[in-house]
């Protein structure tokens, strides 16, 4: 049995759910225009995320196996609604850029995965460390994905912006011209994919070292 | 209201699915058999194909159907053992096989009649005008083997020959599919005595082209019929249950072809030319100390007729020297 | 006018190196290694013991099935071994070695006959009996040629006297030199094929070789000369038949599914020697030539003497050899030593200098389409390459690599240097072990 | 002398054996007399090396044609276009060829360092990409512009499929649209070519053209009577822009206003556009140089070009007022250097004759369509990338047929 220490980095980096499992492409692709929706995104997920895997540990010897999906369904399903009306009452603005992809949470992969792949087989405490471990690597993947596709496509790199509070650092002058592509979706793909690939050589990399 | 209304549809709803799910389980179901998953939880997701199917799950699903258990070889005798535990079998003994490239001739001492030009492959080069190398049966040394081999298990001496770091090798056959000189074998991993020669040239061809090849002068087989045989020009190691590995046997090949992992390190034996002095060395002291052997039976021999003759009988004691002395000389 | 085939190539020909010096002959070797596989088909059997005293010409081994010929002493002596010896192709075979005895005395042969006397069978009787194979480079023994199956009627008999290849002008000298002779052999041939017509196509870049096969020809009824286009592969036999016939050999058949048999000059002049002498065929015309070589010379030659004493008779290696190739240079088989032993279908002794060589490394694809262009059996050479680099066998099916003639057109014109057709031969034995397998599990079942 | 080598090399090969012979002993008479190689060259092996022949697999003789050298050629080939497009812009067009082509050398260079693959950069192909984008991109592009379009040129394009011959888009195109949506504003700045205008006033009274009418209503240009204060207007302002012919076309025709300048004009390049469309005649003659060493053949420009005359013929005929007639759309635009350098490209073009065909025509149509019906007023690197995307299926179904299947009759049974 993994550490409970284990159990926390892996969904940082060696199984990031983003880079390494391609769960929840759908939300990383879309909302990622900016480092602050990646990152509401992100919190949001990892919200649902942690109460589901405590849930779904908690109740895990009462369900019975061949409907184990709908209930999971069902539990998740709950924490996406009162996760929306949460965000809708305190942060409004993140929750109409956000939109459709927040009740979309209920299909991420990630979530029904980590339900069914770990909450379902483990006590409540490592089901939680799980929740946190893949949450942050989600919310930190996306805010870095958000991050760069900002930057490079609208010269800013937002960090809040919460009613008339508006951290945001401009790190292009107004005149150069960003790459408007990248905040396209088009951008996010390729920077997916250097993601992607950049994750690769350092594993690549280290592996090579190692031997 | 505003409460219970959520509530009852939420109930509803699962009720009436939860109904349909049911009747979908009774007449939906499928019998799976769980031993599949089961065996597909111990077996080493190698997928290697050692087996002779396809992948991890195929072997899984006739293995259910009644297989033979000993087909894992990356396993080994572990996996067995689990397999017969789940499958309720008898488990049975899975001897622990890695591959042999059964080549020493490196370019140094069976040299390239020509320089290749072409694609770097074995498979590619044997096609233009048989191959670069002199000896017709030995490793050409492109690494086709080291292509399929996802272990890293195949490497190469200096002088562009192919050998099998046995520590890594997952026994998977790969390499000897891949081969086009055929000259990868699966041997068993405890044996430690291999003739590494393939030729089966007449003795004086592969003299000629070759200096660690097999002359098939029959010394090994004449010293241990158990354990050698000598087929087509080319001496080869039984391996079958039974035989056993005789380190003089290895000590007598002249040119050096049987490789005795107790003695030397395969590496070196291949690249150091200091083992083949001491090889020469070895040999000689074992021919002096069978000589003097030799002339002690047949003194003892001698001793005991004139004894007998003398009508004394004591001929024992010089019968239990022999099999001493050749322990002496492993 | 002349007549070509859609396709193929035009590298330098390089003929002038040779192709002003008159023939030959080379004095038979001290020592003669003659292969018992010289030929397409079964290997001869040995029919002499060691030690054993034969005269020139004697059998020395004998045919080993229909598609096999037998094979003769080149020289008179002593058999001193039977044993493998080096192949042209690379490998070691099992020969015959003679020692001379410096009398080069004939055994006994027939009187002399004119070919006009005798029956079709009889002539090809000959044929075979003197080892006869086909003399461009595929070996095959002319006698199955010569026997069509008796559903298949043979309307058209083509001397193939193109020698497209680069750098070879053996068949042009003998042409020039012994028009009569590859005549009386092409007559003989269209005899016992029973063919209404016969055509000689020559490429027109040998006006002389052209000019004595027409004066040859005379007035022979049926018998014609045909220009063709100078470009390679214009000797290949289903080029020839295309540009001549305008008929396409059917695939994976024979010249024979479409009405037509295609024999080679020098096997025409082989053929007349066996008929009218009958002489076995036991020495041919061999170019010697390339950058390589001090002074090209064209030589008759025995079988069986090394490729060395041919360099040595053109004055000897001029510079560093790089590559000495047995045949043209755009599908001969390099070799590994001159100490090889020539055999009958051995036309040519290339010797390339190291600057002369191709360089080794080759790039992607980059699909440029020259490959395409040049291929005259009209195959994708470019997606056939690149699938066989990768060994994706199951993809190569449908692009027919196995009709493949290996011509080497493509490869030559590949700007990315890409060794196609090694890839290919690499494919099409892949593909036969496959079909062997397939017909071993076939036979495994219906036991 | 290396021919003497050689017989002593060959003379210590039977001398050698006969060692060998005595050493196992077995049959040595045989064994000395032996000259087969083996003996030669196992015991010998120092002086044999020198010696050794190379094997190879026939063919022995190559055409000597390089992939760096046609990649040079074409490269060879665009260079006076591209000068003429110095002369007419200036140094801004300057910048853009130099920071193009070598942007694009370094970074293919950086990328087979570090991936370390084998460095093939002096192949051309790095080179050829660069100076192809660079004459896509209008002459004010920027330093960033053009080295984030030799980066997507390069490594998205190319090297991320597997580098030369595996990149199923062309790379310069690929860089020109990603720069365009990238990069929406500066990519549709299109300069005057005052330097060339400068130098021939009388265009200004000889003619009236609507983006020069732009331009003048803008700066008081028109009022620049001469040459001279053509010159030192041209030195005083940074940059002056106007429409393109096609997106005047496209724009100012619909609404029935505005006129344009003479074919001769597009001829020479008197005209706002990228740098490598402003010079139809120095295009042909370089386009003229490859097909007449064959480096290019001619099914994919003649096919393009008819499928542009076809549509551009066809609508113009309907409605003259509103269509462009073909020749106007044969000049203007990318159309000559895309129908024989772009689609041209080995790579992401079919290589049978007629996939050729079939690609021109479509990449010709589909041209035809963007500028006429689409949102774009240019269209030859959408439809080229386009077929490019096509190209695989249609290599697919136009495979040559092969030697062997036409039906031969078999003469009258007698």
């Amino acid at each position: 049995m993994s550490k409970s220490s284990n159990i926390l980095s892996r969904g940082l980096w060696k199984e990031n759910p983003v880079l390494v499992l391609l769960l929840g492409m759908c939300p990383t692709l879309a909302v990622t225009t900016s480092a602050y929706n990646g990152l509401g995104m992100g919190v949001a997920t990892l919200a649902v995320l942690l109460g589901s895997n405590i849930f779904v540990s908690l109740i895990r010897s009462l369900i019975p196996k061949k409907v184990r999906i709908p209930c999971y369904i069902v539990v998740i399903a709950t924490f996406v609604t009162l996760v929306d009306m949460i965000l809708e009452a305190f942060v409004n603005n993140l929750h109409s850029s956000l939109g459709l992809f927040i009740p979309l949470i209920v299909v991420n992969c990630i979530i029904l995965g980590r339900a069914e792949a770990f909450a379902s087989k483990n006590t409540l405490g490592r089901s939680a460390l799980d929740a946190v471990g893949m949450g942050l690597g989600f919310t930190l993947t996306l805010f870095a994905l958000g991050s760069v596709r900002e930057i490079l496509g609208n010269g800013t790199w937002t960090l809040l912006q919460y009613q008339e509070i508006l951290i945001q650092l401009r790190l292009l002058s107004k005149s150069t011209d960003p790459i408007l592509v990248m905040i396209l979706p088009p951008g996010a793909f390729i920077a997916l994919g250097f993601f992607i690939a950049g994750m690769n050589a350092i594993v690549a990399r280290k592996k090579s070292k190692a031997a | 209201m505003s409460l219970i209304l959520p509530i009852l549809v939420l109930s509803g709803i699962g009720a009436v699915m939860g109904a349909g799910l049911a009747v979908a389980a009774k007449f939906l179901s499928v019998e799976e058999d769980p031993r599949v998953e089961a065996l597909m939880e111990i077996l080493p997701s190698a997928n290697c194909g050692a087996c002779g199917y396809p992948g991890c799950s195929g072997y899984a699903k006739e293995l259910v159907a009644g297989v033979d258990i000993g087909l894992c070889s990356p396993g080994g005798s572990d996996t067995v053992a689990k397999i017969a535990d789940i499958l309720g079998v008898e488990a049975v003994a899975l001897v622990p096989k890695v591959a042999l490239v059964r080549c020493a001739g490196g370019r140094n001492l069976a040299p390239d009649r020509s320089i290749y030009v072409g694609p770097s492959s074995c498979k590619a080069a044997v096609l233009v005008g048989a191959g670069p190398k002199e000896c017709r049966w030995g490793c050409v040394g492109l690494g086709d083997c080291a292509e399929v081999c996802e272990d890293d298990a195949v490497d190469f001496t200096e002088d562009g020959l192919a050998f099998v770091r046995a520590d890594l090798c997952i026994a998977c056959a790969r390499c000897v599919k891949a081969c086009p000189r055929d000259l990868i074998q699966m041997v068993p991993a405890d044996r430690k005595v291999h003739v590494l020669c393939s030729s089966q040239d007449p003795g004086k061809n592969t003299k000629a082209v070759c200096q660690v090849g097999c002359i098939a002068c029959k010394l090994c087989a004449r010293r241990d019929k158990a354990s050698f045989v000598v087929e087509n020009n080319s001496a080869s190691v039984l391996y079958e249950e039974g035989s056993k590995d005789t380190p003089v046997a290895a000590l007598v090949c002249t040119p050096g072809a049987i490789w005795d992992a107790n003695e030397d390190d395969l590496v070196s034996w291949l690249t150091d030319p200091a083992r083949r002095e001491a090889l020469k060395e070895r040999q000689a002291e074992l021919k002096a100390r069978e000589r003097a052997e030799r002339a002690a039976k047949k003194k003892a021999a001698a001793a005991a007729k004139k004894a007998k003759a003398d009508k004394a009988d004591e001929s024992g004691p010089a019968e239990p020297a022999e099999p001493g002395t050749q322990k002496g000389g492993q | 006018m002349s007549v070509s085939f859609k396709g193929g190539i035009h590298p330098d020909y390089e003929k002038e190196l040779s192709s002003g010096a008159a023939i030959e002959d080379l004095p038979p070797p001290e020592r003669a290694v003659v292969h018992l596989s010289q030929h397409i088909g079964a290997p001869a059997k040995a029919a002499v013991k060691k030690k054993q005293q034969v005269q020139k010409g004697e059998v020395l081994g004998e045919a080993a099935g229909f598609v096999s010929v037998p094979v003769h002493a080149p020289i008179s002596g002593k058999v001193v071994e039977i044993a493998l010896h080096l192949h042209p192709f690379g490998s070691l075979q099992e020969a015959v070695v003679i020692e001379s005895d410096g009398e080069d005395q004939w055994c006994e042969l027939p009187p002399e006959t004119r070919p006009e006397s005798l029956s079709a069978d009889e002539i090809k009787d000959r044929i075979r009996d003197a080892g006869i194979v086909g003399l461009g480079g595929a070996a095959f023994p002319t006698h199955v040629k010569l026997s069509p199956p008796p559903d298949k009627t043979i309307d058209t008999i083509l001397l193939n006297a193109a020698e497209c290849e680069p750098y070879l002008t053996a068949d042009d000298r003998l042409m020039q030199e012994e028009p009569e002779r590859v005549l009386s052999g092409f007559l003989a041939l269209r005899k016992v094929l029973g063919a209404k017509d016969a055509v000689i196509g020559i490429e027109e870049n040998k006006p002389e070789a052209m000019g004595a096969m027409e004066k040859a020809v005379g007035k022979v009824d049926g018998v014609r000369v045909a220009r063709l286009h100078v470009k390679y592969p214009q000797g290949g036999e289903k080029q020839l038949i295309d540009a001549i016939l305008g008929r396409e050999v059917p695939t994976g058949g024979l010249p024979m599914d479409c009405g037509v048999v295609v024999q080679n000059v020098a096997t025409c002049a082989a053929v007349d020697d066996a008929v009218r002498f009958g002489r076995p065929l036991i020495s041919r015309v061999t170019t010697v030539t390339g950058q390589g070589v001090a002074s090209p010379v064209n030589l008759r030659g025995r079988v069986g003497t090394p490729v060395q004493a041919f360099i040595d008779a053109a004055g000897g290696f001029r510079g560093n050899p790089g590559r000495v190739v047995l045949g043209g240079p755009m599908m001969g088989g390099a070799i590994h030593t001159t100490d090889t032993p020539v055999i009958k279908s051995t036309g040519g002794v290339l010797v390339l200098t190291p600057e002369e060589l191709p360089p080794a490394e080759f790039d992607a694809c980059i699909r440029c389409g020259r490959c395409v262009r040049a291929c005259p059996i009209h195959l994708c050479p470019n997606e056939m390459g690149n699938y066989c680099e990768v060994e994706m066998w199951d993809q190569l099916e449908g692009l027919n690599v196995g009709d493949c003639i290996e011509c080497g057109c493509c490869a030559f014109s590949c700007p990315a240097n890409r060794p196609l057709v090694q890839f290919f031969r690499y494919a099409k034995l892949w593909i036969r072990q496959q079909a062997a397998l397939a017909k071993a599990a076939q036979s495994q079942d219906d036991n | 002398m290396a021919a003497e080598d050689k017989e002593t090399s060959k003379n210590a090969g039977p001398g050698a054996a006969s060692d060998a012979g005595k050493r196992t002993a077995t049959d040595s008479p045989v064994e000395a007399t032996a000259d087969s190689p083996e003996e030669a060259t196992a015991d010998s092996p120092e002086e044999a090396a020198p010696q050794m022949l190379t094997v190879a697999s026939s063919p022995h003789v190559r055409s000597g044609e390089s992939t760096s050298r046609i990649m040079w050629t074409v490269f060879a080939c665009l260079l006076p276009a591209a000068g003429w497009s110095v002369y007419l812009f200036g140094m801004k067009a300057a910048i853009v060829l130099a920071t193009c082509t070598g942007g694009a050398v370094v970074i293919e260079s950086l990328v087979q360092y570090f991936t370390r693959g084998r460095t093939s950069v002096q192949d051309g192909s790095a080179a050829l990409t660069g100076l192809l984008l660079a004459l896509t991109l209008p002459p004010g592009a920027s330093v960033v512009i053009c080295l984030v379009g030799a980066f997507v040129g390069v490594v998205v394009a190319k090297a991320v499929f597997g580098g030369l011959g595996h990149n199923p888009f062309n790379p310069a195109l690929t860089a020109r649209v990603f720069l365009l949506i990238a990069f929406p504003g500066p990519m549709t700045r299109w300069p005057i070519p005052l330097q060339a205008l400068a130098d021939k006033p009388q265009k200004l009274y000889g003619q009236s053209t609507s983006w020069l009418d732009a331009a003048g209503r803008s700066l008081d240009f028109a009022n620049a009577k001469t040459g001279a204060a053509l010159h030192s207007l041209a030195a005083k302002v940074d940059v002056i822009t106007a429409a393109t012919p096609l997106a005047v076309a496209k724009e100012h025709w619909k609404r029935g206003t505005g006129e344009l300048t003479t074919y001769s004009d597009y001829f020479v390049g008197s005209m706002p556009g990228s740098l490598g469309e402003v010079s139809v005649i120095l295009l042909l003659l370089g386009a003229a140089v490859l097909l007449i060493r064959g480096y290019i053949s001619w099914h994919i420009p003649v096919s393009f070009l008819l499928g542009v005359i076809v549509m551009a013929g066809l609508t113009h005929l309907a409605n003259p007022t509103r269509y462009m007639d073909p020749i106007f759309h044969l000049l203007t635009g990318g159309v000559i250097i895309g129908a024989f350098f772009m689609a041209t490209d080995y790579v992401t073009s079919p290589t049978y004759p007629l996939g050729m065909v079939i690609f021109g025509l479509g990449c010709g149509l589909l041209t035809m369509i963007i500028r006429l019906w689409g949102g774009f007023p240019e269209g030859v690197s959408f439809a080229i990338l386009i077929m490019n995307a096509c190209t695989p299926i249609i290599e697919r179904y136009t495979r040559p047929t092969r030697y062997g299947l036409k039906p031969w009759a078999e003469p009258e049974a007698s």
